[in-house]
């Protein structure tokens, strides 16, 4: 060990929720002056992480030490004034308060009086604006801003605060190839500044061109932490992932039929436009792009839950309705969202409620439902997908990741679906459940359902789709068979029909 | 995305026209339409009946009227701002404004004596509130709910049939209530000084913000480590204090205690609140546009007499008033919400 | 392995992890009914004339009007919406319902196009919340004002007083020679009928659902504007059937019946169990919590103490009502049993969001 | 009196007399119930005051009710609406107990007797002419009244107009307004009224909280002495205002031996001495003898006018 304390040091940080482990054994020692990477897959704690240096959650265990010094923050403003910033995975911002008061929010320069000085806010703002080229309008409120203004935002704010410590969770994802290299210029200078700065990524081309040192987490404990010259990126996925990798797509050969679901011209303005596909029997098609290209907004349009301007959607030949999910599920039609927190599950409902929520008209005797009838729908589907639970009346919150999803999947395949449009299928799961869902999807492809998947994680798209579909800015702009489907042309796809904007990376 | 090309490296925002912009962020504001709607409101009844107005009277009440649900609006909305409600002003309003007639008759106590405990009182009762819904983690309207009965019925209770007469209580503080001073009643003026102040604190400082960043997204107050249960305790006191005050108020402008002294109007704060643009869900709204809610409220009571509208109808008005209000406020915020949005497809 | 077709594979699950007895008395229901049971036992053993069978009588035609609007209110307040304007509506319906009846029409006639009237007006706040995204308790404050307004306004100084007697007899009668009302009948099918519609049907389900999740439950196909519309549309119609009871009861139709009562209405649905932040609640307890007040009422004002005491003892006991599920939540965590973040009111397990509710 | 009377099943108090005003904390309702206290003590039995903070019918129905669970001798009620207590007085009488209206009656087959403050023709007719005589018979005037379903006020105003009608062509009745025996309502239903006929040349408020407020109102504005104001009003209210000038006079029946009257006769009721028929008679303590008149009226006498000169010898 190095003599000199390192800026940010934690030593086997443990924290739980309730039953999940969340992080296991956490460790990091970042040095002044240096930029750290934090890699690791969903879920493998890196967030957690992030929120104990930054204060808002108290660990159960482990050391945590800043410049030597042994700490324990309470509140995210103890953090702050101890000189640690953290820009966090999801931007946080009071949508009715202006740009520059969301930046200054709880540290306002005052006056004597307590009068907050307004003029040197704005002109800290208009600098700091002006040093990341930023040209967002101070006096706004940030309500309509995109993510990726609001990422912004949030750098702007940890610049302000002159940080000894900087923490960056995943602030690239939304961010474009202008916007992500400006970013990189002023971590460069911090760090030249000597501060310490954490960058948080899945894309390993910005870690390799930014960090000098880089640390690998994987279900929530640490794995190691080398100089980036001394590793290779392939050695970091093995690291990352635990396993070798082709275990994770257990694609099954299944035969491919009549077509089931057919969108023909699907348009929400600002949203998506004119999007076509054809989902078959015993197909999995995916549905490939860049995070906020539109591939949710389109499965939602699809299901009902959300409004469409223009365009049509059949099941098997007949018309789906649009605005009516209810109506979709009595055709067939079965949606595993996004956000399983927010739109799979009621968290505070138990499992079984949860499963037999969309079947629970189906599932009434003469109108009547009773606990006994849906326990029993909901053990039986429950125990095909192998939910770990010891009852039924656990609530659905309770459970891991992993289970959760299981929980989702049960739910719609209890509807008895034709087509199963999946949108994440594995985020924030670990690796044992997630080739685990592989595999059920790949059953149910062979068992003659179409499966409309979508994915972030291109391996993922590559392993498991027999077609892959492409959007970019809610266009669609392209459709590649298996065969033609590489990292380099879906990639391409996913970058291509940008506007004004990406013509420059085209030609660069 | 937001960044263009054409645009060279991009810099500050450019300073804009400063006149023409002031004219058009004031047209916008919310407090600006009901200012107008309270405006059209005098000049039409003034044109049916001028001593509305123009009399000695009618232009006291004008201010002197609204003055005690301008106090409570101030509180309310600052609670409000918070995502939280105090429905329990009434209550505090009767229970401290009893026991300030009780201090006049028992003890003989100087006046400012008695106002200051009224006021402390207020507070107390206030900050009850404010630690259930803090600390328990209880919703407001429930909490509020429940001391609504409590402080109303400590005050029965105490009061029995008890009633407080003008000849209990020192002339010196009647006089105060319906005395004036520059042509505009005592009680206006303070009404005044008290919005003032709280336009300066909800605008100026930390505290002020803090309660709309809390009411804004309460989860974000968290991340930024704002002391959300200290900002939460110190809106629920500011309105039980101010609440307390009106009850000094009501006693010096009615001059006797009953025991429905205040009875309901927790609703019309709330009403006057929500018709000033104060957002229900917290976050946005002003002390300003609350006062001017009472205004618009209290004077819309006494207009439709004059109006020739029977007096029965002025509470249909008054739910109308208010179900336009948010229904508005729902179109500009949609209108605003679709505008920053389309402004970030151009850019 | 085939997942849809075959059956299920051994893996069983236990239906529940508590024993039976827990689950049914260890819950929020449970201690506001054996309050009851202690308060009135009290009462019977300590107040004279309380045991005497007329206090049921009394009881229920003063809680009835309480406890009708406590049925569609428990269904709104668990899908996390609130309606302030009930105790306004049965100004309103009383109003119409005199007005309509003093213009000739008969009774029945009448009550029909009060109570259709009164639909009408729940239809109002469930549109303006369900179509316009307006939140409830600023719809409702308004339209408490609204409908009290017109009923005040519709009726101006009158009171409409003449009607048949026997419509008020049969009201206010009694089953055989009982001192049980005859309008506990309809109240009890009433009550059946609401605790099946909340517990026993996909509706209900839908309901829970919309309450916990508002999100979730639509994208598991729940119709969750369609569902408050309908739970608005019917408060206002059973408000209105709280109205004409009114009415029928004190034989006058006034603006003014019923003034401030919605807060008894919610407290009482507090008190019961119902959670103010929806998904939770169930009809039992709501009926135990309305019955626990008329009878704290009734209980006080025999032993010659004053209505006053009776506003206390509902404030503290609403307030301790919600307190006690916190605390219980609190020392639940403490000692590690596991609830759900949103339950024990702490943020610190919830992913950092920026969504607001609209 | 007695206080003997065959007791309940339920073992309740039969020779007491419960006392139900309008609504509790009004000073003149605290005055009858000083009187009733006061015969009752007399009488030798119990006497009680309880009732509903708000002056509605409905939440004085629950205090009838309870009388009724308690089998109380009998019950003095001021009607908050002629008919809506109808039904709970009836479920009392079933019971046994006898019903004395005070103040404001009930439709008649819902009570006994009824104990009223003096006739309604006469009190319509003084006030009339306290104002007449005030503005010099002319001009116009209005009237600031308490819930607009209050029995008494209605009556009391629609032969005020008749009386007007006839007998006093020039002075117009421009305005009635509500102010639901409330402070507040009734000072601001003053400011309203003023404001809306500014040729108004008098006030009548037939209720104590309505012409407390009001003269409160006009003793500090610019109508004090201008703008005449009388009505029902107590002399402890009033006194000030008679002082300084904003009101002449003002009329009012004594509460203190309202409530009396009301004592002995829901005492001779219960004890059977009468059964409430015309021409009963019973005796009224220091009051002396009474007779039970048509429709089962007993008529306290005629009010008594409160003016600079005597004000000082009356304490309610
Ligand atoms: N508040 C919480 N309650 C329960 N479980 C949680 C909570 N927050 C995180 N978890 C769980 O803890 C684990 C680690 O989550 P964390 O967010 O730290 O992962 P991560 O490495 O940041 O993943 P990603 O790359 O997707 O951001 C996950 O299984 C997650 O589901
Ligand atoms: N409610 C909303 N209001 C405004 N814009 C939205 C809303 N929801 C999504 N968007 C924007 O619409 C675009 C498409 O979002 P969407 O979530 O469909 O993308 P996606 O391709 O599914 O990405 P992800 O991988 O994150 O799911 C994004 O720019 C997003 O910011
Ligand atoms: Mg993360
Ligand atoms: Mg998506």
């Amino acid at each position: 060990m190095p003599d000199t304390p390192a800026a940010l040091e934690l030593r086997d940080v443990a924290k739980s929720f309730g039953p999940v482990r969340a992080l296991r054994s956490g460790s990091l020692r970042v040095e002044a002056g240096s930029i750290h990477a934090l890699v690791g897959e969903n879920g493998a704690g890196k967030s957690t992480l992030v929120k104990i240096v930054a204060g808002l959650y108290r660990r159960d265990a482990g050391d945590y030490l800043l410049a030597g010094t042994s700490v324990d923050f309470r509140n995210t403003a103890e953090a702050k004034q101890a000189g640690v910033a953290v820009i966090y995975q999801e931007p946080t911002l009071f949508p009715d308060l202006s740009v520059t008061e969301n930046i200054f929010m709880g540290r306002q320069p005052t006056n004597r009086w307590g009068r907050i000085d307004r003029a040197a806010m704005r002109t800290e703002v208009v600098e700091l604006f002006a040093r990341l080229g930023v040209p967002i309008e101070p006096d706004r409120p940030t309500e309509g801003l995109s993510i990726a203004d609001q990422q912004l935002i949030e750098i702007a704010k940890a610049l302000s605060l002159d940080a000894k410590v900087l923490i960056m969770d995943e602030p690239t994802a939304a961010l474009s190839g202008n916007e992500v290299e400006r970013l990189m210029t002023v971590a460069r200078t911090l760090r030249d500044q000597g501060c310490a700065v954490v960058f948080i990524s899945h894309r390993f081309d910005e870690v390799f061109a930014l960090c000098d040192t880089i640390t690998v987490m994987r279900d929530g404990a640490y794995i190691s932490t080398d100089p980036i010259a001394d590793v290779t990126e392939d050695e970091i996925v093995r690291r990352l992932v635990g396993r070798e990798v082709s275990d994770l797509y257990p694609k099954l050969e299944a035969t491919v039929g009549k077509p089931l679901l057919e969108v023909r011209g699907l348009t929400r303005t600002g949203l998506f436009q004119d999007i076509s596909l054809t989902v078959r029997e015993g197909e999995i098609v995916g549905l490939a792009g860049l995070v906020g290209a539109g591939r949710s907004e389109v499965a939602q349009a699809i299901f009902g839950v959300d409004p469409y301007e223009s365009g049509e959607v059949t099941l098997d030949g007949q018309p789906v309705p649009p605005g009516d999910p209810r109506r979709a599920i009595e055709m067939g039609l079965a949606f595993v969202p996004e956000d399983r927190r927010q739109h799979g599950l009621v968290l505070d409902a138990p499992i079984s409620r949860n499963i037999t929520l969309p079947t629970s008209g189906r599932l009434a005797r003469t109108g009547l439902i009773s606990t006994g009838i849906e326990n029993r729908s909901a053990a039986d589907w429950a125990a095909r997908l192998e939910v770990k639970a010891a009852t039924l009346d656990t609530l659905a919150g309770t459970l891991s990741g992993g289970n959760q999803q299981k929980v989702v999947l049960a739910k719609w395949l209890s509807t008895q679906p034709k087509v199963l449009i999946i949108d994440e299928p594995t985020r924030g799961i670990d690796v044992g459940t997630k080739s685990e869902v592989h595999r059920l999807l790949s059953t149910l492809a062979q068992e003659g359902l179409g499966i409309l998947m979508i994915s972030s994680e291109l391996p993922e798209v590559l392993g498991m789709a027999d077609r892959v579909i492409v959007l970019s800015e809610g266009h669609q702009t392209a459709e590649l068979s298996r065969a033609e489907a590489t990292p380099e042309t879906v990639m391409r796809a996913a970058t291509a029909h940008h506007s004004t904007t990406l013509n420059v990376s085209e030609a660069s | 995305m937001t960044t263009t090309l054409d645009a060279p490296a991009p810099t500050a925002p450019q300073p804009r026209h400063r006149a023409a912009n002031r004219l058009t962020w004031l047209l916008k504001q919310r407090e600006t339409g009901i200012a107008v709607a309270f405006i059209a409101l005098l000049v039409v009844t003034t044109a049916v009946n001028p001593n509305f107005l123009f009399s000695t009277d009618g232009w006291r009440d004008l201010t002197l009227t609204p003055a005690i649900l301008v106090c409570l609006a101030i509180g309310q909305a600052m609670v409000i701002v918070t995502r939280n409600v105090d429905l329990s002003v009434g209550s505090t309003l009767g229970l401290t404004a009893y026991l300030a007639g009780r201090l006049f008759l028992d003890t003989g106590l100087p006046v400012i004596v008695v106002v200051l405990i009224a006021v402390a009182a207020g507070a107390v009762l206030g900050l009850v509130n404010g630690a259930l819904v803090a600390f328990a983690k209880v919703p407001a309207l429930v909490i509020t709910l429940g001391t609504l009965y409590v402080y109303r019925g400590i005050m029965l209770e105490w009061a029995g049939s008890d009633r407080i007469n003008a000849s209990d209580i020192p002339p010196g503080l009647l006089d105060f209530g319906t005395g004036s001073f520059l042509f505009i009643p005592n009680l206006a003026w303070i009404s005044f000084a008290l919005l003032a102040v709280a336009v300066y604190l909800m605008r100026s400082t930390r505290v002020g913000r803090e309660f709309y960043a809390i009411g804004s997204d309460p989860d974000a107050a968290t991340l930024y480590g704002l002391r959300d249960k200290r900002r939460v305790l110190q809106a629920f006191a500011t309105s039980g204090a101010l609440a307390g005050l009106a009850g000094i108020l009501y006693v010096s402008r009615y001059g006797t205690i009953s025991s429905g002294v205040g009875q309901g109007i927790e609703l019309e704060a709330v009403g006057a609140a929500v018709v000033g643009g104060v957002a229900i869900f917290g976050g946005s709204g002003t002390v300003l546009g609350a006062a001017l809610g009472a205004y618009l409220l209290t004077t819309i009571n006494r207009a439709l007499p004059v109006l020739g509208i029977p007096d029965f109808w002025q509470q249909a008005v008054v739910g109308a008033l208010i179900i336009g209000a948010i229904v508005l406020d729902r179109y500009f915020a949609r209108r605003q919400h679709d505008k920053l949005l389309a402004e970030r497809e151009e850019a | 392995m085939s997942l849809l077709a075959e059956k299920a594979p051994a893996r069983t699950y236990a239906a529940h992890a508590k024993p039976w007895w827990q689950r049914t008395l260890m819950t929020r229901d449970s201690a506001i009914i054996a309050l009851l049971v202690v308060v009135w036992t009290y009462a019977s053993i300590a107040i004279l004339n309380f045991s005497d069978p007329i206090t049921v009588y009394f009881l229920v035609l003063d809680i009835a009007p309480i406890l009708l609007i406590a049925l569609p209110m428990t269904l709104i307040i668990i899908t996390g919406e609130i309606d302030l304007s009930v105790a306004s509506v049965v100004g309103l319906s009383s109003v119409l319902f005199g007005v309509v009846h003093r213009e000739g029409l008969p009774v029945a006639v009448a009550m029909v196009l009060a109570l259709l009237a009164c639909a009408v007006a729940g239809a109002l706040n469930g549109v303006l919340v369900t179509r316009y995204g307006l939140p409830s308790l600023a719809v409702t404050i308004g339209t408490m004002a609204l409908f009290r307004g017109i009923a005040v306004g519709a009726l101006g100084t009158t009171a409409i007083t003449d009607w048949p007697d026997a419509w008020g007899d049969l009201v206010q009668a009694r089953i055989g020679g009982s001192q049980i009302p005859l309008m506990t009948i309809p109240l009890v099918v009433l009550i059946v009928v609401f605790a099946v519609v909340l517990h026993f049907t996909p509706f209900g389900r839908g309901i829970f659902a919309a309450g916990l999740s508002k999100d979730a439950a639509r994208f598991s196909g729940v119709n969750v504007d369609r569902t408050k519309l309908i739970l608005f549309t019917l408060s206002g119609l059973i408000s209105g059937l709280a109205g004409i009871y009114f009415t029928l009861r004190y034989g006058s139709a006034r603006g003014d019946n019923a003034t401030g009562m919605e807060l008894q209405v919610i407290a009482a649905v507090l008190l019961g169990g119902v959670s103010i932040f929806g998904g939770r609640g169930a009809i039992p307890g709501v009926i135990a919590g309305v019955v626990l007040i008329g009878t704290i009422g009734s209980a006080l004002r025999l032993d010659g103490l004053s209505a006053n005491l009776i506003q206390i003892i509902t404030g503290v006991l609403l307030i301790a009502a919600v307190i006690a599920a916190s605390v219980l939540g609190w020392t639940g965590r403490i000692v590690g049993t596991h609830r759900l973040p949103k339950e024990r009111g702490e943020q610190s397990s919830d992913e950092p969001s920026s969504k607001k509710s609209e | 009196g007695s206080g003997s009377g065959s007791d309940g099943e339920g073992g309740g108090d039969t020779s007491s007399i419960t006392f139900i005003p309008k609504n509790l904390g009004n000073p003149y309702f605290d005055a009858s119930d000083a009187g009733g206290k006061k015969a009752a003590d007399e009488i030798g039995t119990t006497w009680k005051q309880v009732g509903p903070t708000e002056s509605t019918p409905d939440s004085q129905v629950s205090f009838i009710n309870t009388a009724t669970q308690q089998r109380a001798g009998a019950l003095v009620v001021s009607a908050n609406d002629p008919k809506a207590i109808g039904d709970a007085l009836d479920e009392a009488r079933n019971a046994g107990t006898k019903v004395v209206t005070m103040d404001s009656d009930t439709e008649p087959q819902f009570r006994d007797v009824f104990v009223s403050q003096a006739d309604a023709a006469g009190i319509a007719k003084s006030q009339v002419d306290l104002i007449a005589e005030q503005i010099g018979d002319k001009g116009e005037i209005a009237i600031l009244s308490a819930a607009a379903n209050a029995t008494n006020q209605n009556e009391w105003i629609k032969l005020m107009e008749e009386e007007l009608a006839a007998n006093h062509p020039d002075i117009k009745l421009v305005d009635t307004v509500y102010g639901n025996d409330d402070d507040q309502t009734s000072f601001d239903k003053t400011a309203g009224l003023l404001q809306s006929h500014p040729n108004l040349k008098g006030i009548i408020s037939p209720t104590t909280v309505g012409i407390a407020a009001a003269a409160r109102y006009l003793s500090d504005s610019e109508y004090k002495g201008k703008v005449a104001l009388t009505g029902l009003g107590t002399p402890n209210q009033m006194r000030e205002y008679i002082k300084d000038g904003t009101v002449k006079s003002f009329a009012l029946w004594d509460p203190e031996q309202l409530g009396y009257l009301a004592a002995y006769a829901a005492d001779a009721l219960a004890s059977g001495d009468i059964e409430g028929k015309e021409g009963d008679t019973f005796k009224a303590g220091d009051l002396g003898e009474y007779t039970v008149g048509a429709d089962g009226v007993i008529v306290l006498g005629e009010p008594t006018v409160f003016e600079e000169s005597n004000i000082d010898d009356f304490d309610f």
